[in-house]
C-alpha cells in the first residue's frame, strides 16, 4: 500500500491481461506479503481471470499477474453492472 | 405378474439332488411353485440347461474402496464403455465397472445374487448407496470387525457377551450381513507403518493377538447364530510361506462349529496359500490346505482365481497393499478408517511369464481341484483382485476341461510349470459340481434359504444356458461351455425375464439382505453404556448419526436370528 | 407450534461435516443454531429477502412468476432440444438429486460437471496419475504428531478443523497441542500461519518447485540451488527432516495448489511427496474440499458413470477429459447451447470470457436464493435448502457419508431438487427423447 | 495418390466427433458411402454429408488416399484417428485429438491445432504451421504411455505438457513451450527452439529435452552434469554449447535436459560445479 501511496479504504483499479475492475483497497491483516494483493471470490474478482485451463478444467484463479493503480473518483460497479459488463 | 412355465429343460439343482433331469419349472408371483394354470406363459428350454441364478459370495462391487479405485483409474474405463440402450443405463467397465454395468454384466452371466465382502462400518452408508443403484441382483455386505477398537478392547477384557451385543448392534446399525475379518490386528499396526505377520504377534497399544481376535469373533458368530460363517482374510497376505498362517487361522475355528454349518470361511486362499521362503521360491501350499479342508467340517474356502490380465488389487489390508506397491511400482491408494479398518488399492497386471503370477494362477486351480467336496469351495476371483468377475466363464472352462488347463499350462513360466502340482491333476468338474460351487453351495454358506435352488418356495431366480448336457462333452467342448456361461440364454429375477441371449431386456431392482440378531436387553444395556461413553472419543461423527435407517435401503430384507446371549 | 430443538444436526457450509449442531426452531422459523462455527449460523437463516419463492419464466425479456408445471415444461423443452446441454453445479444439493441429474444428462445427451472443475478437480487429476495415501479425519486426530497446512487457511475456510481434527483436538495417542507440531506453507502469513510452529513463506506459483525440492531431500539427493521458490535450501532440508522424523504426518492442501500455475501437477507433486514419505514413516494427505457436498458430487458421478466430474454423456456412454469435457472450457469455446445450473452461481464465479458465452444461451436455474445466474436465466425453479428444509446424503472431506436432516418445512410450493429433477425427467420422457 | 476434398459447410460450434475422416476409414469406399457415414454433432447422429461437402476420388488403400480439408474445423475432433498411411492436409484451424493413435502417414495443418494432438501415436508425421494446444504426443487420462514413435513438428508455440509420458519418437517445436515440456517422459527427444516457461522434464525417467532459448529455470530434482558443445536430436547435431542436466532424481530418472548456455544466464552459477 505504501508504494502505491493509497490510503486504507480508497478505491483502486486492478488490471490483468483479461479485464479490469475497481475495488476498495484495505490494509491486509495477514501481511506482510509484498507485491501480492488478495481479493475475495465473487463477481468482481472473476472480471480479472482468463479461461485457459491447460487440460485441467481449472482456470488460473490465483497467482495472476496484475497491475494496481489508484482509481481516484471512479466508482465500484454494482453487481448488476458487473453482470452486464460480462455480457458485452 | 403372469405365471410362467419353463418347459422341458435339463435342470441342475444340487441342493435338491437334481442332476440334469428333463423337467418343467413352474413360477408364480416370483416364487417356484408346484404347477401353474393353462394360460401361463411358456418358455421352451428344451435342449438347454436350467440352473438356479448364480450366487457370488465374494466380489468387491460397491463402497468407498471400489469408488476410490474407479476414481483413480480412468484409463481402465475408457477402454470398455457400455452404451445406453432402451432398457439399460450407460456405464464403463473392465476391472472396476460402474454400478449399472456391474448389475447388467452379472445378469448376463445368469448371476442374480452378489455380496460385497468388505465394508468399513463408518462408510457403509456409501456402500448401501451404491448397492441401491446396482440393478437386478440381490445383494448384501460384510462389515469389517478385525481391527475395530471396541472389538479389540472387549477381546482384551474377555467380555465375550458384551462383544456379541456390540457386533449385533453394529450389524443392525450398518445393515450388514456377516462378520468380516481382514488381517486381524495388522491394519491397526499399519497406523504406525507396521504390520503383523503371525497369529500370535501382539497388536500395538491393544495388547491382544490376532488369534484371540479370531477366536472371540468365531465364538460371537456362534452365539448370535448368524446365517453365514466368519468370513476371514488371514494375516500375511502375499507373503511367501503364509500357508501355515492360513492353516493356524483355520484351526482357531475348530471348536465353534455349528450343527451342519461351518464356523469359518477363509477367502481368496490363493493369496495366502504359499509355501517357500522368498519370492523366487514361492511354492504351492494348496495340497496342505486342501487336505485340511477335506478332513475338517468347520471351514470352507474360495480360491480367488487369478486371470492373466490387467487388474486392480483392492483390499482392506493396507500394509499388504503398500508392500505389493513397492514391487509393482504402479499406482497406490491407501485410506485408513478411524478406529475401524483401512483400505489399499494398487493397479497391476498379471503375466503368464511372471513366476509368482504363474504360481498364484496354479495354486488357485489346485485348491479348486484338490478340495473334493464342492460344498466346501466356491468360485470367486476375489473381483477385481484376481481378475474381473466377467472372467468366471473362463475359470469354469478351466475346471471342466483338463485340456483347456494344459493348453495354458504350456504357456506359463517354465519354472512355475515344473514346481506346480497342477499339470498332474486331471480331475474335471461336472456341470452338477459347477452348479454347486457357483450357486447352491454359496447360497447355503450364506444361509439364504430361498436362493441357490429351485425347490418349492425358492425365489424364482433362474439362469438358462444354451448347453445340452446330454449331447455336450464339457471337457472337449469347453469353448461352448465358456460362451454359454458368458451369455445366458435367459436370466430370470423373481420370475421376470431380465436377460435374453446375453442382452439385458428389463431392469428390475434387487433387495439388500442384512441380519438383525436379537440380544437380551440387559447385556445390550451394559454394552450401550460402554459405547456412549467412548464414542465421541473414538469417532469424529456423532453416535446418533452413525446408524443407517432401514428406509435408506431401497429394498430391505432383514434376517433376524435369536442370539444365545 | 411450540418451540422445538433438534440435536446432532449436520452443518451445510463446508465439507468438515460438523454433525453436532443444536437447532431450535418454531414452526417455519429457525431461532438458533448452536455448537457450529460462526458461518454455520448464517446457513440456518432462511427468511432473508433474496429467497426465491415462486417459479419464474422469462417472457418478453422479464422474469415473470409462473406455475411449477409450466416452468418444468419449459425447462424440459430447452434441455430436450439442445444439441449439447451442460448440467452444472451439484455441490450444494443432495446425492439423491445428483443421481437424478446424471439420469437427466444421459436422457438429453449432455455434459454433467460439478464445481470440482473450479475447485479440487486438479486434485483428482493428480490422484489419477500418482495415487493417494489418505485416511479419515479421526485417524489424524488420534495419531498425527506432525500437521502441515499447505496453501489453505482453515481458520477462515474450515473454522473448526484445527480443534476437531488436528492440533487442538484430543486423540487417543495425541492428547494436547504440545503433542503435535504444526507447519504452515503459504504465500502470506495467514491467521492459520500464526498458530504454526514453523511458517514457510513460498513465492506465488512456486509450490511445484518447493514440493519437488522436498521430495529430492527426502530421497537423500543433493539439491544444487541455494533457494527454491524463495525458501533457503537449509529450510527445505530442515522441513524434510521434520517430515521424516515424525511418527504420523498429515498434509492438508487447498486451492493454493489447485488454482496456481501447474494445477494438477502441483497436487500430483504433493501426492508423490506423501507417497515417498510412506517409505520412511507413516504419512497421509487430505485435500481441503470446499462445499459441504462437493465430495458427494464426485462419489455419485464416479459410481454411476466411472468418472468424478466433467462427464460427457452426449454420445450415449460416459467420456471424461477435463480441458475438453469440462464446463469452463466447453462454454468458452461456445460449444454449449443450453445449461441447467443447480445450487451454484457460475455467472459470478466463472471467468468473464466464459460468462459472456453463458449469457448467450438459455439457462435453467434450481436455486434457493436469487443470484446473478438466476437473474440471467430463462427458467428459475426455487429449491428447498438441503440440510434445513430437505434431507439427503452428503459426503465429508474424507469421503464419510452423512445425512443432512430436514429441520423445518420449506415455503409452500418450494420443492427439494430431487423432486424437481424427477419431474423434469418424466416430462422429457413424455416429450419423447429422440435418441 | 487420389485426392479427396472434404469441406465443412459452415463453422461448427457444437463439437463434432469424426474419426471417419481418415485414410483408413475412407479407403476403398465410394463417395456416397463416405457421405452416409454417421458422425456425432453434440448429441445428434448426422450424416457426414450434412456437415461436409465430399468431392474427388478415394484411393483403394489408405496409402493411396490424400484427404484435403479446407476451412476451420477446430470443433472437429479425432481427425486422422489410428490412420496407417496416406495424408491429410488441413488448410485452416484443426481440432483436438488430431492424429490420435496414428501409425503412419502424414498430417499437415496450415493454421493452429488443438490439444492432445498425436496422443499415443506410433508413427507417421504431424506438421502444424501454426500453434498447438496442450499435451501433444501425450497419453490418455490416467494412462502412463504417450507417443511411441513418429514425429510432431510445431512451427508456432505449443501449450503445456508437450510430450507427456512420451515413450519414443521426436517432437520439434520451432516456437516456445508452456510449462512441463517432457513431463513423465520415458524416452524420445523433444527440441524447443524458443524456450519454455519452466519445469522442463518434470518427473521424467529418460529421454532428452533440448531447449534453445530460456528454459525457465531447472527443477531442484535435476543435477548439473557438464557443458557439451553439441546436442544430438535424432540424426541432427544442434550446435551448443549446452548446460546438461540429468534427472528427475525423484523418479530415479536418467533423462537429459540440454539448455543452451547463451540463452540461460540464470543457470551460470552451475558452472561452479565444473572441475577446474
Amino acid at each position: 500500500m505504501k508504494e502505491l501511496g493509497a490510503l486504507d479504504g480508497e478505491n483502486v483499479r486492478l488490471k490483468t491481461e483479461f479485464g479490469e475492475v475497481i475495488l476498495r483497497a484495505s490494509v491486509s491483516r495477514q501481511a506482510p506479503h509484498k507485491r501480492v494483493a488478495f481479493i475475495p471470490y465473487g463477481a468482481w474478482a472473476s472480471m480479472l481471470f482468463g479461461t485457459a485451463t491447460h487440460t485441467s478444467g481449472m482456470p488460473t484463479l490465483k497467482g495472476v499477474k496484475a497491475t494496481v493503480e489508484r482509481a481516484g473518483e471512479a466508482k465500484i460497479a454494482t453487481l448488476h453492472e458487473i453482470t452486464r459488463m460480462k455480457g458485452e | 405378474m403372469p405365471e410362467l412355465l419353463i418347459r422341458n429343460g435339463y435342470v441342475f439343482d444340487p441342493l435338491n439332488g437334481i442332476e440334469g433331469e428333463g423337467m418343467d419349472v413352474a413360477v408364480k408371483d416370483g416364487k417356484i411353485v408346484e404347477r401353474v394354470g393353462r394360460k401361463a406363459r411358456v418358455l421352451d428350454a428344451s435342449g438347454m440347461t436350467v440352473m438356479p441364478g448364480g450366487v457370488d459370495i465374494h466380489s468387491h462391487i460397491a463402497g468407498s474402496k471400489a469408488n476410490c479405485a474407479r476414481m483413480m483409474r480412468p484409463e481402465d474405463h475408457s477402454r470398455d464403455p457400455e452404451v445406453k440402450t432402451k432398457y439399460a443405463r450407460s456405464g464403463v467397465g473392465h476391472t472396476i465397472p460402474s454400478v449399472f454395468t456391474t448389475g447388467y454384466r452379472y445378469a448376463r452371466m445368469g448371476y442374480t445374487t452378489v455380496f460385497e465382502p468388505a465394508t468399513p462400518p463408518l462408510t457403509t452408508r456409501h456402500t448401501h448407496e451404491e448397492l441401491n443403484d446396482i440393478p437386478i441382483i440381490d445383494k448384501g455386505c460384510f462389515p469389517l470387525f478385525g481391527n475395530n477398537w471396541f472389538v479389540m478392547e472387549y477381546v482384551k477384557q474377555g467380555r465375550i457377551e458384551e462383544l456379541a451385543a456390540y457386533v449385533a448392534w453394529m450389524l443392525e446399525a450398518t445393515k450388514g450381513y456377516a462378520i468380516k475379518i481382514v488381517n486381524p490386528g495388522g491394519i491397526e499396526a499399519w497406523r504406525w507403518g507396521r504390520n503383523l505377520r503371525h497369529l500370535d504377534d501382539t497388536v500395538p497399544n491393544f495388547d491382544v493377538t490376532p488369534r484371540e481376535i479370531v477366536k472371540a469373533l468365531c465364538q460371537v458368530n456362534k452365539l448370535l447364530d448368524l446365517p453365514h460363517a466368519v468370513h476371514i482374510h488371514p494375516n500375511g497376505l502375499s507373503e511367501p510361506g503364509n500357508y501355515q498362517t492360513t492353516l493356524d487361522t483355520m484351526e482357531c475355528a475348530r471348536d465353534f462349529r455349528r450343527e451342519g454349518r461351518p464356523a469359518m470361511h477363509v477367502t481368496h486362499v490363493q493369496f495366502t496359500g504359499r509355501k517357500g521362503w522368498s519370492w523366487a521360491d514361492v511354492r504351492s501350499g494348496a495340497p496342505e490346505i486342501a487336505d485340511y479342508v477335506n478332513t475338517h467340517d468347520h471351514v470352507t474356502i474360495d480360491p480367488g482365481q487369478l486371470i492373466f490380465t490387467n487388474v486392480t488389487w483392492m483390499t482392506a489390508d493396507g500394509p499388504a497393499m503398500f508392500a505389493l506397491f513397492k514391487l509393482a511400482k504402479t499406482k497406490w491408494f491407501n485410506a485408513d478408517v478411524e478406529s475401524e479398518t483401512g483400505a489399499g488399492i494398487v493397479s497391476a497386471t498379471y503375466k503368464k511369464s511372471n513366476y509368482v503370477n504363474a504360481m498364484q494362477w496354479g495354486i488357485a486351480l489346485e485348491l479348486a481341484l484338490l478340495v473334493k467336496d464342492p460344498w466346501k469351495i466356491y468360485l470367486t476371483t476375489d473381483h477385481p483382485n484376481g481378475g474381473p468377475f466377467t472372467s468366471y466363464p473362463r475359470v469354469i472352462s478351466w475346471l471342466v476341461s483338463n485340456h483347456a488347463r494344459q493348453k495354458l499350462i504350456d504357456k506359463i513360466n517354465k519354472t512355475a510349470k515344473r514346481r506346480l502340482n497342477l499339470p498332474g491333476i486331471d480331475r474335471e468338474y461336472s456341470l452338477y459340481e459347477i452348479a454347486t460351487i457357483t450357486r447352491a453351495a454359496t447360497a447355503k454358506s450364506l444361509g439364504l434359504e430361498c436362493k441357490g435352488h429351485l425347490g418349492l418356495g425358492a425365489d424364482a431366480d433362474i439362469a438358462i444356458y444354451d448347453i445340452d448336457p446330454t449331447k455336450l462333452d464339457p471337457a472337449r467342448e469347453y469353448r461352448i461351455v465358456r460362451r454359454a456361461f458368458a451369455h445366458a440364454a435367459y436370466t430370470l429375477k423373481e420370475g421376470r425375464i431380465v436377460v435374453k441371449k446375453g442382452e439385458v431386456v428389463r431392469s428390475v431392482r434387487g433387495r439388500t439382505f442384512w441380519t438383525k440378531p436379537k440380544v437380551s436387553e440387559d447385556i445390550k444395556k451394559t454394552m450401550m453404556a460402554d459405547l456412549q461413553s467412548k464414542f465421541d472419543d473414538y469417532y469424529t461423527v456423532r453416535m446418533a448419526n452413525y446408524p443407517i435407517e432401514e428406509r435408506y435401503l431401497t429394498a430391505s430384507q432383514a434376517i433376524t436370528t435369536n442370539a444365545g446371549v | 407450534m411450540p418451540k422445538a430443538t433438534l440435536q446432532d444436526v449436520l452443518c451445510t457450509f463446508c465439507a468438515s461435516g460438523c454433525d453436532n449442531l443444536e437447532i431450535t426452531y418454531d414452526g417455519r422459523i429457525i431461532d438458533s443454531a448452536r455448537n457450529g462455527c460462526a458461518i454455520s449460523v448464517s446457513r440456518f437463516t432462511t427468511s432473508d429477502k433474496s429467497r426465491l419463492l415462486k417459479p419464474l419464466v422469462r417472457k418478453a425479456g422479464k422474469l415473470r412468476p409462473t406455475t411449477f408445471a409450466r416452468a418444468v415444461d419449459r425447462a424440459a423443452r430447452i434441455l430436450n432440444n439442445a444439441k449439447y446441454p451442460l448440467l452444472y453445479g451439484w455441490s450444494q444439493t443432495s446425492c439423491e438429486a445428483i443421481s437424478k441429474g446424471i439420469e437427466l444428462t444421459e436422457l438429453v445427451g449432455g455434459l454433467i460437471d460439478n464445481t470440482t472443475t473450479s475447485c479440487h478437480g486438479p486434485t483428482i487429476l493428480g490422484v489419477q496419475d500418482a495415487g493417494e495415501a489418505t485416511s479419515t479425519l479421526g485417524e489424524i486426530r488420534h495419531s498425527a504428531d506432525l500437521v502441515i497446512y499447505w496453501g489453505c487457511n482453515p481458520v477462515h475456510s474450515h473454522p473448526r478443523h484445527t480443534n476437531r481434527f488436528t492440533v487442538f483436538s484430543k486423540g487417543r495417542f495425541r492428547k494436547t497441542r504440545k503433542d503435535r507440531k504444526l507447519i504452515v506453507v503459504d504465500v502470506r502469513q495467514t491467521d492459520t500461519a500464526k498458530l504454526a510452529d514453523r511458517f514457510i513463506q513460498v513465492q506465488p506459483n512456486g509450490d511445484y518447485e518447493l514440493l519437488t525440492a522436498l521430495r529430492t531431500a527426502i530421497n537423500g539427493e543433493q539439491i544444487e540451488q541455494e533457494t527454491i521458490a524463495g525458501v533457503p535450501v537449509e529450510t527445505v532440508e530442515e522441513i524434510a527432516d521434520m517430515m521424516m522424523e515424525c511418527e504420523f504426518g498429515a498434509l492438508f492442501f487447498g486451492l493454493g495448489l489447485t488454482m496456481t500455475a501447474g494445477k494438477h501437477r502441483n497436487t500430483e507433486a504433493a501426492l508423490a511427496l506423501v507417497k515417498d514419505l510412506n517409505f520412511v514413516t507413516k504419512f497421509v494427505i487430505v485435500p481441503m474440499r470446499g462445499w459441504f457436498n462437493v465430495a458427494g458430487a464426485n462419489e455419485v458421478s464416479t459410481w454411476q458413470t466411472g468418472y468424478p466430474y466433467a462427464v460427457d454423456l452426449s454420445q450415449g456412454y460416459p467420456r471424461f477429459n477435463p480441458g475438453d469435457t469440462s464446463a469452463i472450457d466447453a462454454i468458452t469455446r461456445g460449444e454449449v447451447d443450453a445449461a441447467l445450473v443447480v445450487a451454484s452461481d457460475p455467472v459470478s464465479h466463472f471467468p468473464r470470457e466464459a460468462v459472456k458465452h453463458l449469457l448467450k444461451i438459455p439457462i435453467i436455474v434450481l436455486e434457493p436464493k436469487r443470484t446473478p445466474t438466476s437473474e440471467a436465466a430463462e427458467v428459475v425453479i426455487p429449491s428447498a435448502i438441503l440440510g434445513v428444509e430437505a434431507a439427503g446424503t452428503i459426503y465429508r472431506i474424507d469421503g464419510v457419508a452423512l445425512e443432512a436432516k430436514k429441520v423445518i418445512d420449506p415455503p409452500i410450493g418450494v420443492r427439494p431438487d430431487v423432486e424437481t429433477l424427477d419431474t423434469i425427467i418424466r416430462r422429457v420422457k413424455k416429450l419423447g427423447a429422440r435418441r | 495418390m487420389a485426392d479427396l476434398a472434404i469441406t465443412p459447410v459452415r463453422q461448427f460450434k457444437i463439437p463434432v466427433t469424426a474419426e471417419c475422416i481418415s485414410p483408413d476409414f475412407v479407403a476403398g469406399k465410394s463417395l456416397r458411402e463416405t457421405e452416409l457415414t454417421q458422425v456425432w454433432e453434440g448429441n445428434r447422429k448426422v450424416k457426414l454429408g450434412s456437415l461436409f461437402k465430399v468431392a474427388g476420388e478415394i484411393g483403394r488403400t489408405p496409402n493411396d488416399c490424400a484427404i484435403k480439408i479446407a476451412g476451420n474445423v477446430s470443433a472437429v475432433r479425432r481427425i486422422g484417428y489410428e490412420m496407417s498411411g496416406g495424408s491429410i492436409q488441413i488448410n485452416g484451424e484443426a481440432g483436438m485429438y488430431l492424429g490420435e493413435r496414428m501409425k503412419a502417414g502424414t498430417i499437415t495443418v496450415t493454421g493452429n491445432a488443438g490439444s492432445w494432438l498425436g496422443t499415443q501415436m506410433r508413427g507417421g508425421q504431424i506438421d502444424v504451421k501454426g500453434n498447438a494446444g496442450d499435451s501433444i504426443g501425450g497419453s490418455v487420462r490416467g494412462g502412463t504411455k504417450g507417443m511411441r514413435g513418429g514425429t510432431i513438428t510445431i512451427h508456432g508455440d505449443c501449450g503445456t505438457e508437450a510430450g507427456a509420458w512420451m515413450q519414443n519418437g521426436m517432437i520439434r517445436v520451432r516456437g516456445a513451450c508452456d510449462l512441463y515440456a517432457g513431463i513423465h517422459m520415458k524416452n524420445g527427444t523433444i527440441v524447443v527452439e524458443r524456450g519454455c516457461q519452466g519445469r522442463v522434464g518434470a518427473q521424467m525417467t529418460g529421454g532428452k529435452v533440448i531447449v534453445l532459448g530460456n528454459a525457465g529455470g531447472v527443477l531442484p530434482s535435476f543435477q548439473f552434469e557438464e557443458i557439451r558443445e553439441r546436442a544430438k536430436a535424432g540424426d541432427e547435431k544442434i550446435p551448443g554449447p549446452f548446460y546438461v542436466f540429468s534427472g528427475d532424481v525423484n523418479e530415479g530418472g536418467k533423462g537429459q535436459l540440454f539448455a543452451r548456455v547463451s540463452d540461460n544466464p540464470d543457470l551460470k552459477l552451475n558452472e561452479r560445479y565444473l572441475e577446474r
